[in-house]
């Protein structure tokens, strides 16, 4: 165990399955650069060679059929977006290709791709460089997705997703980057598909992931200062979801909050709400309820962005009021030592 | 070109075509559940990059590609099987003729999304450039996906990597019933805009069979030596509707006048004449040659008949790795 | 008023908008040719011309993008895609410009475009010619979605579409385009953001779009001969939904079920179900339920596709489980005359 | 090139270069708080536009912008308010530097993606070709932006359609950090593809702004006077990091000996030598302008740090028309 940030730990975790097979790819804009994509690239291509760690042209669509093309011919490509919004160019590649092409040539061959894409967040993103559209991939059969939130499942689904047979999509938040945990060495993979819990307690279950998992974490731990003692399940996997992990917690606390970093309408923090509806509908004791960011697109301006996310204090909020007790939630506003618009003070911008 | 090569060309049309008739013949039955392009009169570049590609050589397509399938050496019985949404078909009924692989003879896909396979014949002639050998990837595009952006990035990738593509395009001169005037700017050609973005471009008449054999043996050569991607167009013309058995020169997209025209260059029966009178063939060899043919090609269409459907169970499998 | 087709009512409600106002464009891939787009956009090029009804090449990202641009520049142009799964091309375009301009110019300019995209289905139409996607647009803010059933709707969302000041998703299902109805004549508009109650009936809410709602609709019809009534409730937009109407109709029923054209997860039903979950809690008297596509391609071959779909059948099933009576349904699916994988003896392929 | 319009390039060179350079002075303060592209070195393919439009041409560009906005005729104040993210801005705080619109100028606004613009600025020439006039637009793009499908297919549109469209590629040499070596192939240039398209072409040196004054003049001549979309690539540099204030010479994707090379190159620098060798300016002159654009630099700072924030509620506006 060495303690690294999630940063370093997409770094090792690229650098062990570099390491381990001669068949993974790593590419995408700025991977070889002297930034190395935040420092999840730094110095792969010096270590493995221009031929397996390289830079590509602004091509978004087609350097993800030529990664799906490459995964057909026997590769393990890892394709980096500094941002999830420039995969939107590759959506017919990702859709009706990657995803589709196990099943539409009767299982001859799948397509072992993955695909990074980074989601950013305040300090002037704006409404282009910030969008979190996990919703969207989730709702594709063929695709899996994750979402990592602590150092050590960054590395580990990172791993299990380079060497998953089929595509997966690997969302990580910008504002994690910094977030430090211990991580085990080596090969070390975390299963796609299965969630964490993070804290136990039998008054709610919370279910969250990324950069959700930590607000929610803080929330709950505070809560249990107060006496509200909370399951917090930290999702990990979007596609498939861990139902089992969820459903459990459900039937013994009678209580769902999904806090979600996508917007409210047609996401993720919705379809947990509406399966649980039906499939735990008689252990629930109050309606299941959900957090996730307004129907409009992140503003740039500073002034745009502090009543828009979802903090701490909202969630320990939401679950005063679903467990129907009143509690204290405005001193983790209160306690917030940055501007509301940085993950910490390690962010000066600009991306 | 010698004899046999000849002989080879000339029947690989033939049977092409005799499977594309075979369709038409049936397709009203209503058995063949599925869009189907066919490629009747355009078999000329297809039969010629499949002499020329090794098995090992990869190859994708789009939705017109049963010649493409077919020439580089795909299973006929599992093809129409496909098509008729058997089991037995070559992606076991989930695609259909939109969708054909035959990995054994390099053929790794056809899809329906226009300029969907060009990244990724790239892709698989990227990886073949981080291995050994001198294999190439052969990627049939018609007209229309010089149109499409997916097409110059990729291209473009492969001339930035000099990597061992050959583009095979088929102009035919129509996208559905679009004519090239509402698509390409008057005066640029297809092999133009190839050319600027730094392929290697050579064009011909489809048709001719022969001209088509050595024009893509030299583009191929050029590959397999080092000399980066290429792009080949062949002039030819399709003779029935878009989409479906029928003709549909009554529409009124086309002329009667270009059609009857295209048809008098007829690449099998130019080439036929031309084996004809230097004697690489007679009558005989064409009966026999045709009788083998469709004797194959009536056991093909009875083993999709014969075929069971898919398990309905089946409609969920193939999604994710077991 | 006059008898037409879905798709006579989509050629009308083009002619009335080119007629009506000369900012109009109408372009696609085919628009011009001899099939009109199935009907829609036959004679349309003869009738205004060809500065106003065009074809396009096949680059549907540009294309949209250029449609964005000339609706910047004053007009207000129509773009047809024949199958919903080529837009996804062009979803760059939609999302970050299209949907976004009003908003991150500080309201400057909308983008008054719309954008028809047909949901194909059954008779080896195959995983890329079948996607019913209304999930992902609806997950957009700055866009509105909407999803005809009727001749009548059809034309009159088209003319609202075009009229909007918003960028419209317009989705038809081919399904639908030989279905007849009462259509009235001239600039006859249906607000987008309104559904339409088909059936009035106490024991359960049944909401449905598009060519589920003609689903659900003989589902219904068949159940009042056996005394099951419901509130059939055809939503018409998927963007912004009409809640209050299935709010109101939840609170008297207590019952939901949601029938969906897309995919389960992630998809609207789920929306509908979560929402209500939560805003008609106290009300429900049985869990909400969905009716979706299975979270998986559709098959070509037409032995995959026979229990692939969901049908009246399954509907008046479902609807038996929530209400709890026992309801007979079989006899829906022996009613049925013509192949599974065909709206009706008008289709026989290709497309 | 008279003299007057030559003064008008610089002071115009002069002036953007303050404000970028205002915006870096200030930059650190935190206060503008999103990312800004700044156009230090590469002032010159800008204002040459700026002075070859009218002010009903449009123009669209991407997210290296303030340029080009500010040559367009775009307000300065409302600019700066912009990136301070205030109410004042010219998205209300919405856009900030990578989101920049004046429409009363034609500037109809600028977009973070790259090549996002294109087909938007293409679409915009499209409707003015329905309507009279000769109005143009002008798109900026970096050279990455040849890089994306979505030009190549907006390109192919504006040359088949004959649209009166400028593509003005500042060509320098990188993408963040990627060199043009990475991203396009050897021996084949920038003008090159573009011709390839079908575009008209002409290349010349940016960081001599009478020689892109005349390139672009006679490129939009072309255009107004219906010789169809043309392309205009012009060299240049730009000195600070790709986004933000500071240099980054020391981190290794260039060299200190490239970025003096281009830096001795001063477009300012050398247009001002150039018009007091011939007496067009003198030291009085270039006092008085200055001083002129610090003082409404000044204010655009002041007015931008003194306007108020947007109220939170705005949040949520500006979604859908009302
Ligand atoms: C992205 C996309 N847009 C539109 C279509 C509809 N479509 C199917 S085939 C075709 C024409 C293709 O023309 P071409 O490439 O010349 O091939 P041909 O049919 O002539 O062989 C089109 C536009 C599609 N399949 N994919
Ligand atoms: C589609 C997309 N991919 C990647 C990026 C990240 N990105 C921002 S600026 C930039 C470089 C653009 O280079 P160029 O067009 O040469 O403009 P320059 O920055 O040199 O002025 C890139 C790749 C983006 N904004 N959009
Ligand atoms: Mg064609
Ligand atoms: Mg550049």
């Amino acid at each position: 165990m060495s303690k690294m940030t999630f940063a370093a730990a997409i770094r090792d975790g690229l650098a062990v399955a570099l390491d381990r097979d001669p068949k993974v790819l790593v590419y995408g804009l700025g991977v070889p650069d002297p930034k190395g994509v935040f420092g999840t690239t730094m110095g792969l291509q010096q270590q493995f060679g221009s031929r397996r760690v390289f830079d590509m042209p602004t091509s978004e669509n087609a350097m993800t059929g030529i990664g799906v093309g490459a995964a057909l011919g026997g590769m393990r490509p890892v394709l980096t977006h500094q941002r999830l919004d420039f995969a939107l160019l590759s959506l017919d590649q990702i859709v009706n290709n990657a995803a589709k092409w196990r099943f539409m040539f009767g299982g001859k061959r799948g397509v072992p791709i993955t695909i990074r894409m980074i989601i950013g967040r305040g300090w002037g993103q704006g409404p282009t460089h910030s969008q979190s559209l996990q919703a969207w991939f989730a709702h594709i059969p063929g695709l899996k997705v994750v979402m990592p939130t602590t150092p050590e499942d960054a590395k580990g689904l990172l791993l299990s997703s380079i060497f998953d047979e089929d595509p997966v999509i690997y969302l990580e938040h910008r504002w994690l980057h910094n977030l430090e945990g211990e991580v085990p060495p080596g090969d070390h993979r975390i299963p796609i598909g299965s969630a964490r819990t993070l804290r136990s307690g039998g008054d709610a279950t919370v279910v969250a992931m990324s950069l959700m998992s930590i607000e929610a974490l803080h929330a709950a731990d505070h809560l249990a200062l107060q006496g509200v003692h909370c399951d917090l399940i930290d999702l990990r996997t979007v596609r498939p979801i861990d139902w089992p992990s969820i459903e459990a917690s459900v039937r013994r606390t009678g209580r769902l909050l999904v806090v979600d970093t996508g917007y409210q309408t047609g996401g993720i923090a919705g379809e947990i709400v509406a399966r649980i509806a039906g499939s735990c509908w008689k252990d629930l004791r109050a309606a299941p309820q959900r957090l996730a960011m307004p129907d409009v697109p992140e503003a740039t301006s500073q002034a745009l962005t502090e009543a828009y996310h979802v903090r701490a204090e909202h969630i320990a909020r939401a679950i005063g009021q679903l467990v129907e007790k009143p509690v204290e939630f405005a001193s983790l506003a209160a306690e917030r030592r940055h501007p509301h618009d940085v993950p910490g003070d390690w962010f000066k911008g600009p991306f | 070109m010698n004899a046999d090569l000849s002989r080879r060309l000339l029947r690989d049309m033939i049977r092409i075509r005799a499977v594309e008739e075979g369709i038409v013949t049936r397709y009203s039955q209503q058995k063949m559940r599925c869009p189907v392009h066919l490629s009747v009169g355009q078999e000329g570049p297809s039969v010629a990059v499949g002499a020329v590609l090794r098995p090992t050589d990869l190859a994708v397509s789009g939705h017109r590609a049963h010649a493409h399938y077919l020439a580089k050496g795909g299973d006929l019985p599992a093809m129409i099987a496909e098509i008729y949404g058997k089991a037995t078909g070559c992606c076991s009924g989930k695609g259909g003729s939109m969708h054909l692989v035959d990995e054994r003879v390099g053929f790794m896909g056809s899809t329906a999304i226009v300029g969907g396979t060009v990244p990724v014949g790239v892709g698989l002639a990227l990886a073949k450039s981080l291995g050994a050998g001198d294999d190439i990837v052969c990627i049939f595009i018609g007209d229309a996906v010089l149109e499409t952006g997916v097409f110059y990035e990729s291209a473009s990738f492969a001339v930035l990597r000099q990597l061992p593509v050959l583009f095979l395009c088929e102009n035919n001169l129509y996208s559905v019933y679009s004519p090239l005037s509402v698509r390409q700017p008057e005066g640029r050609s297809l092999a133009g805009v190839a050319a600027g973005i730094g392929l290697g471009t050579s064009s011909g008449n489809g048709n001719d069979v022969a001209e088509a054999y050595d024009l893509i043996a030299a583009a191929v050569a050029k590959i397999r030596s080092g000399g980066g991607p290429q792009f080949v167009e062949l002039a030819t013309y399709r003779w029935r509707e878009h989409c479906g058995p029928l003709f549909d020169n009554d529409i009124g997209y086309r002329t009667v006048e270009e059609f009857e025209d295209w048809k008098a260059r007829d690449p099998i029966a130019a080439f036929t004449a031309r084996l004809f009178a230097v004697k690489t063939i007679d009558d005989k060899w064409l009966a026999a040659e045709g009788a083998a043919i469709d004797g194959e090609i009536e056991a093909a269409f009875r083993f999709a008949e014969q075929s069971p459907f898919p398990e309905p169970s089946e409609r969920f499998s193939d999604l994710y790795a077991a």
